[in-house]
């Protein structure tokens, strides 16, 4: 590889030819500050507008400052970062955000997590000239039913329309007007509620600053709480667990399960349940209906289509109906894991405790956004209540743990309940990408063959690779399946299903990149991929020292289709456990 | 969701499904077939950029992202006899600001508004090349050189 | 359809254009039709000009042409009388159109509002 | 026809203040009607005849005789002599320093003659709109030359030894371009017409694309093939109708004539035009906003590298040059690389075409050889400084550039001479200001047309160039703090330092430039609340003359705001903190009683 030898901050570095000067100066211990600049490099994600200036630099006989975030090196340049001119551009340039920034940061729900804030803490920022008559650029806000829009505090680091556009392909966010009024928004600025958003929350994930934020339903969830009437039942996703953690200084990739059970009994939860228990159920009835169509189409049957994709996830679910509605009844019926405990949870579990379901509140602590918009999906709920009442983020729940004056890390360890808190390995795993599928298969193969799997370890569905694809075989039957996480990468293979080259049997679709474990409603990564890679080991480590590995080995499960259910895809599991897709797009009318 | 219904009348659908299609509906060509739509419509209204995103296959925020950068398009119709004061240097070096006070004062519009009877509507653009003529009116296809803020009254009464 | 399909028959082309265009001498007249001189009224010179010399049978061509650059003096117009060398006129309105029509076209006597040509040029 | 008559044409009058043509003329009728010959003799006033270093200008007719540097008293022997006995007024001729030569006629004398029009060699001379005008104009002759007798690096080597600059702004070396594009492999190359004119007060482009638009087609094509590309685009403003319905005319004539299209002039060499059209942002005329809005997307710069002779419209080689560039390239290469290179300075070969505006005489199209001084164009082509008032500045570059004042006058205009100097050449806006012309105002005016213009993509120039707007505001109305002007430098140069495209990175000019060269003015409206220019409305006070005004209340019944008071035959009073500067009242009063402080 040709290389180039320089010099930054008088230290010589040598790199591949077309290295940034930031990434150069890194290799040497100096970190270039940036505001917009994102790089979630195992994800193939990356933000270069070159728009916030801050990561400026002197390069000797270059007339103007260089942006080192977006400059290549080059062979014998001198290079330096903190000259008392790059020091004062950088400052006033700051200065310049930040007058055009809202200084409510102490009420701010990016307070303390905010790349702006430390910022300018970092710089040392002391005062904002000339506010007195500094105009500021305002819009309306915008509350949709997952995200909140604060457009004042948009810098226009362009990371959410690069998530929106690049890397989901919703299109949903495009950077709008110009000058001083440029912002980032939907069509006509209207609500994300009218635009083509999937609430996926990548937006929000990758968010430096206040300006895009989630729905907080903590205190409707506290009002719940302290509501005598009610019993309040908690489930938490399988993605929650590895990463909570961080919000309380655990390394990344710590599992924290334990502790998080203890917390949220200690947050007054009657019953703390699992959600991976309703992904084991989701493996039985998905596997089921993968095996039926796949069966009737081995037979010749031409009304079972295949590939059948999975419909966990609320924003890839959101994604067909509004981009590929002709589609709709190619994903399987199954409902997500979340709706699956709601549905089981008002019904079998209700009538366990002798219970109506009015007096029932579900609440879900999910990795997610797209899940808040889910749970209020009106084909969920019987007479309008909601099978689950309230879905809150990872962040929120951490924030709720600190309010409540709990320390997570001195608690100890403590187990979910029963009956809905049992899971197996496959259920753990549907946090990560190609979890499900490796669930699905698991089951898949054993209910198919008849035969015991001798290695329950698919390492061929892992990986972060955004579209992947590995043949199992099924005791001679070779299954076709294919991964995508990420929207954008999901288009593509939902391109070739529409076009009939697709040549899969089974397609697992997260809308998030990396899968849930990188889902908007984690601690935030502030663009390091590492903590998502982290996130995901966990998962497979928690799924190694499960002692049941199968979504069908669990016993619960078995009991709950003995007692209650039936047969997988019978009449009442097809009742509660199954949904229909709807056209979302939006439709040109003509008037009459 | 983007569950909202738009509305349109057939003929104006057809237009724009004709305009794009007349550029192979090409994505690239978006700021050409926005072009022609305006000439036709007189404005962008949302409606027919939805059109135009569904025909070219561009997300509608982009097809706003890109009206809204361009002076060029407007989403709100103009007057009957839109008045334009160019603002140019050479325009602004000889008064052109005070003539556009005058017609703000006397239509009581501020730049980019309409009059609520629909028949002048007042902007501001930035040299019609008419420097010699300087400060320059343009009112629809007519162009009026060295207007003096006295001269407002007249020229408003031609369209009485 | 008119292919020129060999640098000797572009040479041929601009031989007989040249020839078509500027051989016979006769009054020619140029409007400069800019948007500078359209905006000060060059059109209605033009048409006046190609109307008026029809109505007095003076044969001429009249052509629009681009503007030449004297925005202070628009609408200008350029007129070469046989022999004689161009001669532009600025701040023509139809008065001083039909001035010059009477008596510079007429019979070579000029009028005011001459712009002499204020420059050299490769042409 | 009857025999001509003799004729007196004298230059200048209304417009010219540099000469006293109008006395000229004054003896001249007298001597005439003195020697009763207003019947036979006229004398005639003319506009400029571009010999203003020899000026006034008496031409007469028949004969073609100039005689410069006439004063009033020669006009007695200009009529006895010539008018009357038919000889030359010897000692009037202007006469060749070296040879002595006496030189009559104004052709002798055209090599004295400030402009030199090679770009607008044919507007306003054929007919755009037909293609075999253009033709008989030597229209495609280059291309013809350079298909049959050249190959394209003999082209990149003639444009580069010509010297020629880009005529967009930055002056970067067209032949060198060119050769960049030309050594970047692709299958596919464009080359691109930057026809993006949006620098307020410059018409140039426009101009030549309404008088002259085949000699833009031909440039191009002569650069699709040096450069190896068969497509070409031309990405012109929406505001410019005329132009773009020209140039479809001449595309389609071109076409027609087999001067675009496959196989041209026989050759294998293909090349087509299309057109583009802008929507009104002057960011789209940096060359990578201009693709990105040539491929549908918001006019929005980008970082360079990679240029867009590596990676530009599509991702593939484009070239870009703007309209005057190209318009030039046909007569460097019938003329040769010698001969260009011979007109203008050591670094800046050539002509440029300059928009002359603002309070000057002879607001126009003008084209000059590079080396030419801000005098020579002002006061011998513009015709001095209109109402004879006096010049303060001129501001060149637009609102990238800065202002020129008295001390540049003489200063040698090139590339880099006008960066040296705190401006620039930009796309040749020449805007001329006088003593009613306020610093901090045009410096706010500037500023106010970048925050409009800027795409919002970069912090310092989004924000940053509102905040400095704000501060200029603030001056203008007397409101800024002494150490506010240390912050609108800092603000400017942190701008110019940071900002992401040219821009950006130039919009600071007009302020920086401003505070180099009238920061008295700056102080003035800091310090004492006062704008010495008498524009800056909130700093000006409406007052009555006690001894003028005789109480006759026409100015306080005019009032809009009922500011004045006073009684009947009373000396009336202005309450500064109602007035609102209409200036009404001034206008209003027949005894001049008030006047602006």
């Amino acid at each position: 590889m040709e290389t180039v030898k320089l010099i930054i901050d008088n230290k010589e570095v040598e790199v591949p030819k077309g290295t940034t000067i930031q990434k150069a100066a890194k290799l040497l211990g100096i970190d270039i500050p940036t505001l917009c600049y994102m790089d979630l490099h195992d994800l193939n994600i990356e933000n270069k507008p070159g728009g916030c200036r801050i990561c400026v630099a002197e390069v000797k006989g270059r007339r103007n400052l260089a942006p080192t975030c977006s400059t290549r090196c080059e062979e014998g340049m001198v290079v330096s970062t903190h000259t008392v001119r790059v020091l004062n551009a950088r400052r006033t340039v700051m200065e310049f955000i930040l007058s055009d920034h809202p200084k409510d940061c102490l009420v701010c729900p990016k307070s303390g997590n905010c790349e702006l804030q430390s910022m300018a803490h970092r710089l040392g920022i002391r005062e904002i000239p000339g506010q007195e008559y500094a105009a500021m650029s305002t819009y309306r806000k915008d509350f949709s039913p997952s995200i909140i829009r604060d457009l004042d505090k948009c810098i226009m680091c362009r990371r959410c329309e690069t998530m929106c556009n690049t890397v989901q392909t919703v299109g949903a966010l495009s950077a709008v007007n110009r000058g001083f009024m440029a912002a980032v928004a939907p069509a006509f600025e209207q609500n994300l509620e009218f635009s083509t958003c999937t609430y996926c929350g990548q937006c929000v994930a990758v968010c430096p600053t206040g300006a895009l934020t989630e729905i907080n339903h903590v205190p409707s969830v506290l009002r719940a709480l302290v509501d005598p009437t009610k019993t309040v039942v908690v489930q938490t996703a399988p993605a929650v667990r590895a990463a909570l953690g961080e919000e309380f200084g655990y390394e990344p990739g710590t599992l924290v399960t334990g502790k998080m059970v203890a917390a949220l009994r200690a947050l007054g939860f009657k019953y703390v349940f699992d959600t991976d228990f309703a992904a084991d159920l989701t493996i039985i009835e998905e596997g089921t209906e993968l095996l039926d169509r796949l069966t009737r189409h081995l037979k010749g049957d031409k009304t079972a289509r295949l590939p059948i994709l999975t419909s966990c996830c609320p924003g890839w679910v959101n994604f067909f109906e509004e981009y590929f509605p002709d589609l709709k009844d190619v994903p399987s019926t199954s409902k997500s894991p979340q709706q699956m405990f709601g549905a089981i949870a008002k019904t079998y579990f209700a009538d366990i405790l002798g219970i109506n379901r009015k007096d029932m509140v579900v609440v879900s602590i999910m990795p997610c956004l797209a899940k808040k918009y889910e749970c209020q999906r009106p084909e969920f709920s019987v007479d309008n209540n909601p099978d689950v009442d309230f879905s809150i983020s990872t962040r929120e729940l951490a924030a709720f743990i600190k309010q409540a004056n709990i320390d997570l890390k001195t608690l100890k360890d403590e187990e979910f309940d029963a009956p809905l808190g049992e899971s197996s390995g496959a259920g753990v795993i549907f946090g990560t990408t190609g979890g499900v599928i490796e669930a699905a298969v698991r089951t898949a193969y054993e209910v198919h063959t008849g035969k015991k799997l001798e290695r329950v370890d698919f390492t061929e569905l892992r990986g972060l690779e955004g579209v992947r694809s590995a043949t199992i075989d099924f005791n001679g039957l070779p299954i076709n399946i294919g991964i995508a996480h990420g929207l954008g990468n999901a288009r593509k293979l939902l391109d070739d299903v529409r076009s009939g080259k697709s040549q899969f049997h089974a397609i697992e679709v997260m809308a998030c990149p990396g899968g849930c474990i990188g889902g908007g409603g984690q601690p935030l990564h502030h663009g390091n991929s590492e903590i998502i890679k982290e996130r995901a080991a966990a998962l497979y480590r928690e799924d190694r020292q499960k002692p049941l590995r199968k979504s069908h080995d669990n016993p619960f499960i078995k009991k709950l289709y003995e007692e209650f259910l039936g047969k997988p895809n019978g009449e009442k599991a097809h009742h509660l456990l199954h949904t229909h897709y709807f056209d979302k797009k939006k439709k040109i009318m003509i008037k009459q | 969701m983007s569950s909202i219904k738009i509305e349109l009348r057939k003929e104006d659908v057809d237009f724009i499904k004709g305009v794009c299609d007349s550029f192979k509906n090409d994505p690239q060509e978006l700021i050409n077939v926005l072009h022609t739509c305006q000439e036709h419509f007189g404005y962008l209204p949302a409606e027919v950029q939805e059109v135009i995103s569904d025909n070219l296959n561009v997300p509608v925020a982009k097809v706003y992202g890109v009206v809204t950068f361009y002076s060029f398009f407007t989403m709100t119709p103009k007057g009957q006899h839109p008045i334009s004061i160019c603002l140019g240097t050479a325009c602004y070096v000889r008064g052109a600001e005070k003539v556009l006070e005058e017609f703000k004062k006397e239509l009581g519009l501020q730049v980019g508004q309409v009059t609520t009877d629909g028949k002048f509507s007042l902007s501001s653009l930035r040299c019609v090349g008419a420097c010699g003529l300087a400060p320059v009116v343009m009112v629809g296809e007519k162009t009026y050189g060295r207007v003096a803020p006295d001269d407002v009254r007249n020229i408003l009464k031609e369209y009485e | 359809m008119k292919m020129i399909k060999s640098p000797e028959e572009l040479k041929k082309l601009k031989a007989e254009a040249t020839e078509r265009l500027y051989g016979k001498e006769k009054i020619r007249v140029r409007v400069h039709m800019g948007t500078s001189g359209l905006a000060s009224g060059a059109k209605e010179i033009y048409d006046f000009i190609r109307l008026e010399l029809e109505k007095r049978n003076i044969d001429a061509d009249v052509i629009g042409t681009g503007d030449l650059g004297y925005s202070f003096a628009e609408p200008t117009i350029e007129v070469k009388r046989p022999g004689g060398n161009p001669v532009v006129f600025g701040n023509v309105d139809k008065l001083k159109a039909d001035e010059i029509i009477e008596k510079y076209i007429k019979s070579g006597e000029y009028v005011d509002g001459i712009l002499p040509v204020n420059y050299r040029s490769i042409n | 026809m009857p025999r001509e008559k003799m004729q007196i044409m004298v230059c200048g009058g209304t417009n010219c203040s540099g000469t006293h043509g109008d006395s000229v003329i004054d003896n001249l009728k007298l001597e005439i009607e003195a020697n009763a010959l207003e019947n036979d003799i006229r004398v005639l006033r003319t506009g400029c005849f571009g010999l203003c270093n020899l000026g006034p200008i008496v031409k007469i007719m028949p004969g073609e005789t100039i005689y410069t540097k006439v004063t009033p008293d020669d006009a007695k022997e200009i009529v006895s002599e010539h008018i009357m006995k038919g000889r030359k007024v010897e000692r009037l001729l202007y006469r060749d320093p070296s040879s002595k030569k006496p030189e009559t006629t104004e052709s002798e004398l055209s090599s004295h003659k400030k402009q030199l029009r090679i770009v607008l060699r044919n507007c306003g001379i054929i007919d755009p709109e037909n293609i075999e005008d253009a033709i008989a104009h030597d229209g495609y002759q280059a291309l013809s030359k350079v298909l049959t007798e050249m190959q394209p690096l003999d082209v990149i080597k003639v444009i580069k030894d010509s010297g020629q600059r880009g005529r967009g702004g930055a002056g970067f070396p067209t032949g060198l371009k060119w050769e960049i594009a030309y050594k970047n492999m692709a299958d596919q190359k464009y080359v691109v017409c930057n026809a993006d004119e949006g620098d307020p007060g410059a018409f140039m482009d426009r101009s030549v694309l309404e008088g002259d638009p085949h000699s833009v087609l031909e440039a191009m094509a002569i650069c699709g093939y040096s450069i190896g590309a068969s497509e070409g685009l031309i990405y012109v403003r929406a505001e410019y109708p005329l132009a773009v319905h020209r140039l479809k005319i001449a595309i389609g004539q071109a076409r027609e004539y087999g001067l675009l299209g496959k196989n041209i002039l026989g050759t294998e060499f293909n090349f087509d035009i299309s057109l583009r059209y802008g929507a009104g942002a002057f960011v789209c005329g940096e060359e990578t906003a201009l693709i990105h809005s040539m491929e549908g997307l918001r006019g929005e710069p980008t970082i360079k590298p990679p240029f867009p002779a590596e990676s530009g419209y599509l991702g593939k080689p484009t070239n870009v040059n703007n309209v005057e560039t190209f318009a030039g390239i046909p007569a460097i290469i019938l003329k040769g690389a010698k001969w260009y290179s011979s007109i203008g300075t050591e670094k800046s070969k050539g002509t440029k075409v300059f928009a002359l505006a603002g309070k000057i005489n002879n607001v126009g199209l003008i084209e000059v050889p590079m080396g030419i001084t801000l005098r020579e164009i002002i006061y011998e082509i513009g015709g001095g400084i209109r109402h004879g008032k006096k010049f303060k500045a001129v501001q060149t570059g637009g609102p990238s550039g800065g202002c020129l004042t008295e001390k540049h006058l003489d200063i040698p205009i090139d590339f880099d001479n006008l960066i040296a100097a705190g401006s620039m050449m930009g796309s040749g806006g020449m805007i001329v200001m006088d003593e009613d012309n306020c610093m901090v105002s045009v410096a706010k005016y500037f500023l106010g047309f970048t925050v409009e213009e800027s795409c919002g993509k970069c912090a310092p120039c989004r924000i940053g160039n509102k905040r400095l707007h704000e501060l200029l505001g603030q001056i203008s109305e007397g409101k800024a703090k002494p150490e506010d002007l240390e912050r609108l430098r800092n603000m400017s140069q942190v701008i110019k330092d940071t900002a992401l495209c040219g821009l950006g990175q130039t919009s600071p000019n007009p302020v920086l430039s401003t505070l180099d060269n009238f920061m008295d003015e700056y102080v003035a409206h800091v310090h004492d609340q006062k704008c010495p220019a008498g524009e800056c409305k909130s700093l000006m006070r409406y007052i009555i003359n006690k001894d003028n005004c005789i109480g006759c209340t026409a100015c306080a019944r005019a009032c809009p705001v009922n500011a004045i008071s006073g009684e009947r035959k009373e000396v009336h009073f202005i309450d500064q903190s109602i007035c609102i500067k209409c200036g009404t009242c001034k206008e209003k009063c027949k005894f001049d009683a008030i006047f602006i402080e």
